[in-house]
Parts: structure tokens; C-alpha cells; sequence
């Protein structure tokens, strides 16, 4: 029985990651999980100096989901390099950063920072609902996307994951722009945009008035759109949204994504992550599936 | 002294003790490892609701390995865990937050406040206290004389139960009784509503004393991932060096003259 | 204590109608209540011919919601005239007729074939995912719904509402295309284009492929974009998504609609219509609130 | 004879009869308004699930007030059903469907046939068709010998236990048994796996009888609204005129000479 993967050249243990800004830097969560038994850590979004983020409240509840607008509150590059990837070197598990900016120079310092780290693969967020500069701006557009990922492919060490937005017409035309512009891998879906009103007091429940939708609700339609990309693109896909089993997870393998993040049902299950690893090695052993590639787009076989 | 996991808990048992105010008490380890301040995730019996209600320790009990909260039912998610009965299943995550610092207390004058929902956790911190201060104090402020918990109290301090229509012993809020008495804490540990907390933020930096006040915040994980619950601070803070320190890792607890509120 | 409302010139009971697709025409849910309970009846599909829909499975189930691949089977506008509207004629309640079609020729087929029938308003389905040709081919693109929305007009003797599609980048632009070339209210949102796979068999669940999102797991979008169309254009907005109380119909009106309409939890619950408008009705008197017309985009005030 | 509603009865026993299928009876006065054949939505004990299950209707009883149900945990949903205990309640929609016409059988030589989780419906038809018919024959077919309900077949007809390991009377499918044993039904009432229905469908036409089959199909409304669960007809329909009935509505049961299978 083989979960091994590889995207874009790193070799995972198995195609279970952490879906940013779900799981810290894995500090959190290692007191509920053996962080190296997981295929990839994927770390909050990072910028080049420390974001404030939202006013709170920043997050809440809705119907087999929940909205969050955090806003990317985040320490900035530097404290992430000292801290946050220090902590991770004692781990055998590859690390994948988050990066978020408001121009595409903020996004480039920040990668080019990373450039010298042990960090595996670079996640570019281009898609966060939250905040109103930068992010989703470089998201909603084929030729914003088209030119951002180009500029940071020239200047990145690492292999560059563009993570596309589901708040789009059609996503195909976002993949296609991401793998035209040479990237190596795209994630989706980030965060669908929602809201919530308080019916008693008549007012927005998150400061933010609009917060981004995600767990088991949006599955369905993150499957449908990592099954579109998978028939646009050729290069490899992880997949998230509503992640919390390992028949979830395989939804998405089947749909033709090489990974799967596990994302807010961390929050519900801190020990989600291993448990979707474990239910996919029980599936492999008990369906005679000799390794987990085989998975890969099978729905269409 | 550190435990934190998911896990399903047995409820021992569940009373209305007043009206909408429940007393749920629930078998686990955790009971060995709390302490006063500190909050539990109860996750609402129901497969639609992913996020954890954050519930103050209202006492636990290592011995017989029981934790109790007492809470309120404010929605939906209340409203399914107080239809929980003896024998049912509750999935906890516990225990999560800092504490008040009880050693700050040691030979001092201490005043414990608590206002409303907020009263729970203080009857924890005050019978942890007990013997420990020089002299405790114990204000308690009600809406009327609905004063669920207050006999509770009576075996750790000297209880002042204020209410807001007069119906008790002091009229008005919690530090309207603590002057009248001229009570002149040290220290003063406290939990309840914003304005209450924020009044006292005001009396300890004008009286020269120290304030320990637990803050609620929305949260979702309860564990310092995901930044849902930030408070503001005056310093930066450890996390993100951004003056928003998050509430159910670094607090709930916090030294009033850290947090601006 | 007021519920009445009314969207261009017709006159509601209630703003609560029923979604078209998920109550038939009225006929299966009278035995569960009382139609003229309702603020208005929007009808199942309605083509120029009949259209056979779509090979089954056309339905499954999602975390907090449903999937649908129907295809808008339906009995073309003849029968539907002479069986559907004779029945509903015996009631007192706004018939609001849903018109489907692949070719604009289509629609203002059925659109003129209604034009001397008792029917208070039309509503254009330019969204439905579930069918290849036309539908949401008119409801993702600006031009196309203008166009569309325009040829209607000319011809429609009733208010016409142009239904949008959630599956778009953005919700505004649609609304104001479609008020823009004469749209007399819009109603939104239609559903979520999604897929399940069924990891077992390996196989689409559906033998659509994908099929629509709809329930309470698509509500935060829902009001979302009934809160940007709210402040887009100043036609009145029907929304919907994932309605199942009162309260999640207040969401809506509060963000900006001046009705809703309760779909596919009709099927979970086939009081839920009547539910919704007792629950209005108390929640106006608990908070000694007029008329609803005060609570309109009231989120904002 | 009517009756349509969605209410929350309460359940009087569930028991596993056999590995993963169980027997659930609940009380309810839509007991008294039931046909063999019909079925009922079963509502999974949990909120993040919309839809109902179609369970058939396995016996009623108008007298006692009781609706039993035999099935067979096939997902999530039927497995959260399962875990329903005797005074818990039980969100159903009911009766719905047109059953079996028994009065087809009418001084008839009837074969009544069930293939596994389709024989509970069957135990209902027999049940009701006894008396009425000239002669009853009962072909129940299962994978081995793991024969749930069989036994109880037996005041209403002459029982023959198919199994496709042979490890019962017969080997094979319930077509096989019919031709093995010679028997000549007039009219056949079934309910089963597609490939058998398929086969009885074949056979009636070949033998010039007439079968009733019950159908299976995804639902949603369950009512005739949503046209989720439709079969192809040989002749237009009632509702679209699109040669796609409804199975909620105007089945389960159909002729088979009108559905395309
Ligand atoms: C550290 C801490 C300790 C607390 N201790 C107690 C206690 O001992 N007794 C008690 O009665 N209440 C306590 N609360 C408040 C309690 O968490 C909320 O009343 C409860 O979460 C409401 O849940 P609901 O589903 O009934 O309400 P809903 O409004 O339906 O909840 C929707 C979402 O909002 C969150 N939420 C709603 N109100 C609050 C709030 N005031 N604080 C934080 N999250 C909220 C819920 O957790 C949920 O995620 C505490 C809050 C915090 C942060
Ligand atoms: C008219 C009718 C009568 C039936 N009678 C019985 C019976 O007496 N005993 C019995 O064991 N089973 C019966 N079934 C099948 C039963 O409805 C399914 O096994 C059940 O719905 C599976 O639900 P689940 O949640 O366990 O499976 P899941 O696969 O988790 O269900 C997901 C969704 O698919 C639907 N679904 C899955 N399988 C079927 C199926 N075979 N038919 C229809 N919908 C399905 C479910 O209702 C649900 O909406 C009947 C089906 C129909 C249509
Ligand atoms: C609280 C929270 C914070 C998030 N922060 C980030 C982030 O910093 N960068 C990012 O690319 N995505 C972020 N996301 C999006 C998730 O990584 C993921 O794409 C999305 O939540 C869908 O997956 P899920 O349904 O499994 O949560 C965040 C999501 C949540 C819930
Ligand atoms: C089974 C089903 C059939 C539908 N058919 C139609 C249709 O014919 N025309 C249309 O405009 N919308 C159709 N819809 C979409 C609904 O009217 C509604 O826009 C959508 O389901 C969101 O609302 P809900 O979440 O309350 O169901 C259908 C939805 C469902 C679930
Ligand atoms: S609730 Fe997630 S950081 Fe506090
Ligand atoms: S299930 Fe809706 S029409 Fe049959």
C-alpha cells in the first residue's frame, strides 16, 4: 500500500495536507497530531511586514460551515522565518508557505525571503475574500493572474502553488491563466464569500459585514470545480473545501487532484488530519488499491 | 498540569437552576488538570454545527473527575446542549485558555467579581482562593434577584449580591457595592459583561490596583490557529506582533491594563 | 401588523413565495398547506415544448443541502396552461410563471403564450446549470442577459424578473445588466453548480455529472449577493437560498430583498412555506415592527 | 383511504434481524391508511441531512397503530436510523406512493416475489392477498442462507427459499425456482434488485401474465414535486407527456409492460 505523491518534484508521504490558515503553523495542532505523519504542512498566509488583520468578531457559525474574516492577521515575514519555520526544522515533513500581499512587490519580497529556507513549495493567495487590497483582486482576473504568477515564478526558488478562488464565472480560465504563466501546481478552492445578519439586533454578524464560507457546505462545489481544472490543466491540483473524511478527501483524489488539503473541520476535529490519512490507507487496503495514484481522476475511467 | 484533547465525556447530570440557566456536569480527566478562568469547547449534539461553544470551568473536581459549567442558553447551540441528559455523550475539548493567576493573590486583599454569565467561573476562582488571601471579597452582580450560584460562595468570602433593580442587598452594579463598602482590594478578579469589565479596567488603574479580567470572543478553534479571537492589546503581541493577542490562548485572562477594551 | 409587499405593481400577502422547482405548481404541496397562505406560487420551468430532463440520478444529498440535476423536465407550456393554471386559477394567490428555453426564440415563445393568462409576473430562468444549451449561457455573461432581458420585454405583457445565476464572478454586474435593459425585479440566487462522487463505486453520483447546490449550506452566499445586488440596483430582489425558518428569511429581507422564496427545504419540511410566514408574523409582534417594508435592507440602517 | 403528512411518531422497537438489516416499528395513526407497496420517508436523525429515505412499507397495523419497516443499512443516512431506540422519535412522511393492486389477484394463481431488501414490501402484499387469490406462490431469493422475514411467509402462501449459493431449498434466482417448480402465475407482484425485476419483466411478456414490479429511484420531495425520481414509460407520462413518470407518484408499482427498465 503506497500514499505517495509528488507535485511539482516534492515527494509526499501521502496526499494529506493542512489547508492554510486552518492549522497555525502546525505549534497548535501538534499537541492533538503527530505533525510528521502528515503529507505537507501548509502554514498561514504570510506578508512581508505584520498585518493587523479584522475587527472581530471575525468569525462564525452557518449551516454545516462557517464563515471567517480574518483578515490575514499575520506576524510578517521575518518574525515567520525566526519562529515559525524554526519550529517546523524539527519536523520530516514538507512546508509549504502561504503568501499573501496587497501589490505584487509585497508578494515577491516575501518569496524572494524564502528563497534561502528550507521551505518546499511556495502557496500563492490570490483568492482571500477578506481583505480589500491585493489577494482576491489578482484572483477574479485571468490576465491579473497571468502576470502576478509570472513575476513570481522568475524570482522563486521554490515550486509556486497558485491558489485559485471559487468566486469566479468560470475557473477553468483561472487555472488555465496560472499554468500559461508557468506554475507549478494550483489549490482551490479558497473561501467562497458570505454573510450573515443577526436577525435580532438587525446587523451584520461579522465585523467585516462578508466573511469566506468554507467546510463541508462547499464541498460539492469544490469538487466540481478541481474536476474542471483537472480536465484544463496539466499540472497537478490540491484539492480542499469541507474536508473531514477520508471519503471526502478521496472525492476530490478522484476528481483528479494529487493532494487534499483539510482545512476548517480542524476545528471541529483537531485530529481530522490523521484520521483522513488513516481512512484512506484502510480504503487502499481494503479495496486492493495497490498505491494512491492510481486514484487520481479515476471518476473519469 | 496540561491536558488538552477532543474527546466524547458522559454527562452526570444537568439541571435548569434557574430560568434559561443550566448546570451541566460531565465525567472526563480534564477535571484533574483545571484551573479557575479557564474554558472548555462544548460541541452542540448536531452534525450541522461545526464550532465549539467556549464555557467557563464553573468548578472541577479531580477526584471524582468531574467538570461543571454553568451557562445560559443564548442560541441555538445552548439550546441543544441543555436538552442533554444524564448518560448522553458531550464531545469536549478542554481545557483551553490561561487561568487567573491565583498566586498574585497570595496574603493579598482580594475582591472576586462576577456579573451575570459571568458569575460561574468566579465560583471556581474564589473557592480555589480560599485560605490563600488575606481577605476575599466577593461581588456578584445580578439583573434582580434572580441570584443563581450566589449561596455557593458563602463558605469563601464575604458575598455582596447586587442587582440592578435593587432587589438585593446592594442596588446598582458591582463596584457601585465594592465603594459603598469601602472594600479597598489588592487584587481583583473578575468576568462578566464588557461594560462591567471595562469600568473596572477604569477603578484599578485610578485605585492603584491589579485587575485579572476574562474576556469573551468569538471563536472557532479554540486553540490558537486561527486567529477568530483577537483581542486588542496595548503591547504588541507574541503572536503576530500586531496588538491582537488571541483570546483563547493567550487569555481569556488578562491583566486589564494589557488589553484595551 | 403589516406583511404585505409588492414588487412591480403586484401585490403580496406575504413576501414569502415558493421556488420554482421545488413545489411542482402548487398541486403536491395543497395537501400540506394552505396555497393561499402564500405570497405568490413561482411555478416549476415552463418550455415551449416538452422537455424530458435528464437521465436519473438527479438528485443526492450534501451537507446542509441537495444536489439537482433535473434538466427542467417539464410539460411545455400547452399543458402547462391548460392543466397547471386551471388549477391554480381556483386560488387566491400571484402565480409567478418560471420560462425556460434554449433559444431566446424559446422563451419568447412561452413568454407570448402567457401574455393573456391570469399569470401576475414572469421569471426568466437564465441560470439553471443543469442544461447544456441556453439557460446559463444567458445568466454568465453581462451582454447576453441584457440582450435576453431586452427581447423579453418587448414582448412580456407581465412584470418580468430575470433569475441569476450564483455562478459568477460578479453578482452586480449581472443585476445591473438586467436592470438595465428593463428587468422589473430580479430573483436570486439559483443554484451552486456542484458534483459528488461516490467513492466506493467510483462513479458520479449524478448522471449529470454535476448538478446544483441548493439548501441551507448555500445561504451565506445567498445573502451575500442579494445584499450586493441591493445596493447595485434599485429594482426590487426576490432571494432565496437555503431558506428553512423566519429568521433565514429576515437575513434576506434585512440584506435588501423585498420577498423570498423557500425552496428546496420544502422537501425536508412541507410546512416550512407556512412555517416562514407564521414566523415573520411573530417576529414582527415580538418586536413591535409595523410592517415588514421597515426591515427592507434595514441590515445597512 | 388518504394520508399525507410529515410528523415526528415514536418508535416502539428496532431490533437487527440478520447482519445489517433491521426492524423498525413506530407508532403512527398513518397505520391505518396503508397498502402493500407503499412506503414512507424515513428522515435520518441528524441536521445536516435534507432529504428522506424511502423505506416500504413491510406491515401495518390500523388496530395497534404501528408501521414496521425491515431494511437494510446501506449509507450514512439508514445507519443513523439504526441507532434509533424505543421512545425515541422518528420523523416520517407518509404514506406515500400507490401500492400493489391487489385486487388484480382477485381468484388469480398470484406469485408473489421478493429479491433481497426488496422482500420486505412482499411480506405486506402476501399478507393482504391472503384469501383473495386462487392460489399464492412465494419466491423469496436472498445471496445464502441468511433468509430474514422468510418464515414468516408462511400462513400466506406455499414459501420457496431461493439462494444464489444454493444453500437453501432452491439455487439460483426466484425466476428460476417459478420455472423449476413448474408453477403458472397469472399475476406476478414483485419487488426487488433491477436485474430481477428486468427478468420477471421478460418473463410476463414471454408467458403472457401480468407482473406488478416495484421500483427504486434517488428522491427528494418524495410528494411528485421535485421530479428527481423519474422512470422511463413506454407511453407519455400524465405529468410532462415525456415518457418519464414519477416513481413517488405514480409508482413505486407499475404494470411492467408501461416502464422501460
Ligand atoms: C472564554 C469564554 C467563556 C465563556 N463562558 C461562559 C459560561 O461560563 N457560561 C455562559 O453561559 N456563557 C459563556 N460564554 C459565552 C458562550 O460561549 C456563548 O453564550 C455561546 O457560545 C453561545 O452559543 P449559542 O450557540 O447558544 O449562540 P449562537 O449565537 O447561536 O452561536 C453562534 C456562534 O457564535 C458564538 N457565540 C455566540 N455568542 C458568543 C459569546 N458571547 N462569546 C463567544 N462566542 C459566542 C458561538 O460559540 C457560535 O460559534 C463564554 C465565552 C467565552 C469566549
Ligand atoms: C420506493 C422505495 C422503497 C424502498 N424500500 C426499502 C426497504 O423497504 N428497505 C430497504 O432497506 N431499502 C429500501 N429502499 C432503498 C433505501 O431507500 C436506500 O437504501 C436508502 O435511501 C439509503 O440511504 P442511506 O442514507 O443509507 O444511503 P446513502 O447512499 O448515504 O444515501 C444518500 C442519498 O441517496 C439516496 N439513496 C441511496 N440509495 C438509494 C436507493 N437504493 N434507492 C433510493 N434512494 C437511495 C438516499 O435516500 C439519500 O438521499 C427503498 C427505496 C425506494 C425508492
Ligand atoms: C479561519 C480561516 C483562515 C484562513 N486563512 C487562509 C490564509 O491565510 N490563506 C489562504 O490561502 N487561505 C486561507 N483560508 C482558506 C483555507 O485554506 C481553505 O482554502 C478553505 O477554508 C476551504 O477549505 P475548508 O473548507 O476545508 O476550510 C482560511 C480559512 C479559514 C477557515
Ligand atoms: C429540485 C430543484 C429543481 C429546481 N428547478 C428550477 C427551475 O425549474 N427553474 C428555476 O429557475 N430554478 C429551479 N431551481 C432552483 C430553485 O428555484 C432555487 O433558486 C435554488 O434551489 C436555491 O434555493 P433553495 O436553496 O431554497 O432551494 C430548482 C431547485 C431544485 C432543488
Ligand atoms: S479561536 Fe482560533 S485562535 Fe482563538
Ligand atoms: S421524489 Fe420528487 S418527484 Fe418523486
Amino acid at each position: 500500500m503506497d500514499t505517495r505523491v509528488s507535485i511539482a518534484g516534492v515527494e509526499l508521504k501521502n496526499p494529506v495536507m493542512t489547508a492554510s490558515g486552518t492549522f497555525g503553523s502546525g505549534m497548535e495542532y501538534g499537541r492533538f497530531v503527530d505533525l510528521n505523519r502528515l503529507g505537507a504542512i501548509v502554514t498561514k498566509g504570510v506578508a512581508s511586514v505584520p498585518w493587523p488583520g479584522n475587527p472581530t468578531p471575525r468569525v462564525t457559525e452557518t449551516p454545516s460551515g462557517m464563515l471567517n474574516a480574518i483578515g490575514l492577521q499575520n506576524p510578517g515575514i521575518d518574525v515567520f522565518v525566526e519562529r515559525d519555520l524554526a519550529f517546523l526544522k524539527d519536523y520530516d515533513v514538507p512546508v509549504i508557505v502561504n503568501v499573501c500581499g496587497k501589490t505584487v512587490e509585497e508578494y515577491l519580497e516575501v518569496v524572494e525571503r524564502l528563497g534561502d529556507t528550507s521551505v518546499a513549495m511556495l502557496e500563492i493567495n490570490v483568492s482571500c475574500p477578506n481583505v480589500k487590497e491585493g489577494a482576491i483582486a489578482f484572483g477574479q482576473k485571468a490576465d491579473a493572474l497571468f502576470h502576478i504568477t509570472e513575476e513570481i515564478k522568475k524570482k522563486a526558488k521554490q515550486p509556486v502553488v497558485m491558489k485559485l478562488s471559487p468566486n469566479v464565472t468560470d475557473i477553468t480560465e483561472m487555472a488555465k491563466a496560472a499554468e500559461a504563466a508557468g506554475a507549478d501546481a494550483i489549490s482551490l478552492i479558497n473561501t467562497i464569500t458570505g454573510m450573515k445578519i443577526d436577525v435580532a439586533k438587525r446587523k451584520f454578524v461579522l465585523a467585516n459585514k462578508t466573511g469566506g464560507l468554507s467546510g463541508p457546505a462547499i464541498r460539492p462545489v469544490a469538487v466540481r470545480m478541481v474536476y474542471q481544472c483537472a480536465h484544463a490543466v496539466s499540472i497537478p491540483i490540491i484539492g480542499m473545501g469541507g474536508i473531514a473524511t477520508a471519503e471526502d478527501a478521496l472525492e476530490f483524489i478522484m476528481a483528479g487532484a494529487t493532494a487534499v488539503s483539510v482545512g476548517a473541520v480542524n476545528f471541529a476535529n483537531p485530529y481530522a488530519t490523521v484520521e483522513v490519512i488513516e481512512g484512506m490507507e484502510r480504503y487502499l487496503q481494503d479495496t486492493h488499491t495497490e498505491t494512491i495514484r492510481e486514484l487520481i481522476g479515476c471518476v473519469d475511467r | 498540569m496540561d491536558y488538552r484533547k477532543k474527546e466524547t465525556t458522559v454527562v452526570v447530570s444537568q439541571k435548569e437552576i434557574s430560568a434559561g440557566i443550566f448546570d451541566l456536569r460531565v465525567r472526563t480527566q480534564a477535571a484533574a488538570y483545571c484551573v479557575p478562568g479557564q474554558f472548555a469547547g462544548i460541541f452542540p449534539p448536531s452534525d450541522s454545527r461545526m464550532l465549539m461553544r467556549p464555557i467557563s470551568i464553573c468548578e472541577a473536581n479531580a477526584e471524582s473527575g468531574e467538570i461543571r459549567f454553568v451557562y445560559r442558553v443564548a442560541g441555538e447551540g445552548t439550546k441543544l446542549i441543555s436538552a442533554l441528559k444524564e448518560g448522553d455523550t458531550a464531545e469536549l475539548l478542554s481545557v483551553l485558555g490561561n487561568g487567573f493567576p491565583l498566586d498574585a493573590a497570595e496574603g493579598k486583599k482580594v475582591a472576586v467579581m462576577g456579573g451575570g454569565i459571568g458569575i460561574p467561573p468566579m465560583l471556581y476562582t474564589a473557592k480555589k482562593l480560599a485560605g490563600k488571601t488575606a481577605e476575599t471579597e466577593i461581588y456578584l452582580g445580578y439583573r434582580n434577584n434572580d441570584t443563581f450560584l450566589a449561596s455557593e460562595f458563602t463558605p469563601y468570602g464575604t458575598v455582596n449580591v447586587v442587582s440592578e433593580d435593587g432587589s438585593t442587598a446592594y442596588k446598582g452594579n458591582v463596584l457601585d457595592a465594592l465603594k459603598e463598602r469601602g472594600f479597598k482590594p489588592e487584587v481583583i478578579f473578575a468576568c462578566g459583561p464588557m461594560p462591567m469589565l471595562r469600568a473596572i479596567k477604569r477603578y484599578a488603574e485610578e485605585a492603584g490596583c491589579i485587575a485579572y479580567i476574562s474576556l469573551e470572543e468569538r471563536m472557532a478553534c479554540g486553540v490558537g490557529a486561527c486567529l477568530g479571537c483577537v483581542a486588542k492589546t496595548v503591547n504588541k503581541d507574541e503572536h503576530s506582533h500586531v496588538n491582537n493577542t488571541r483570546v483563547c490562548t493567550e487569555g481569556p485572562v488578562f491583566d486589564s491594563r494589557e488589553v484595551e477594551i
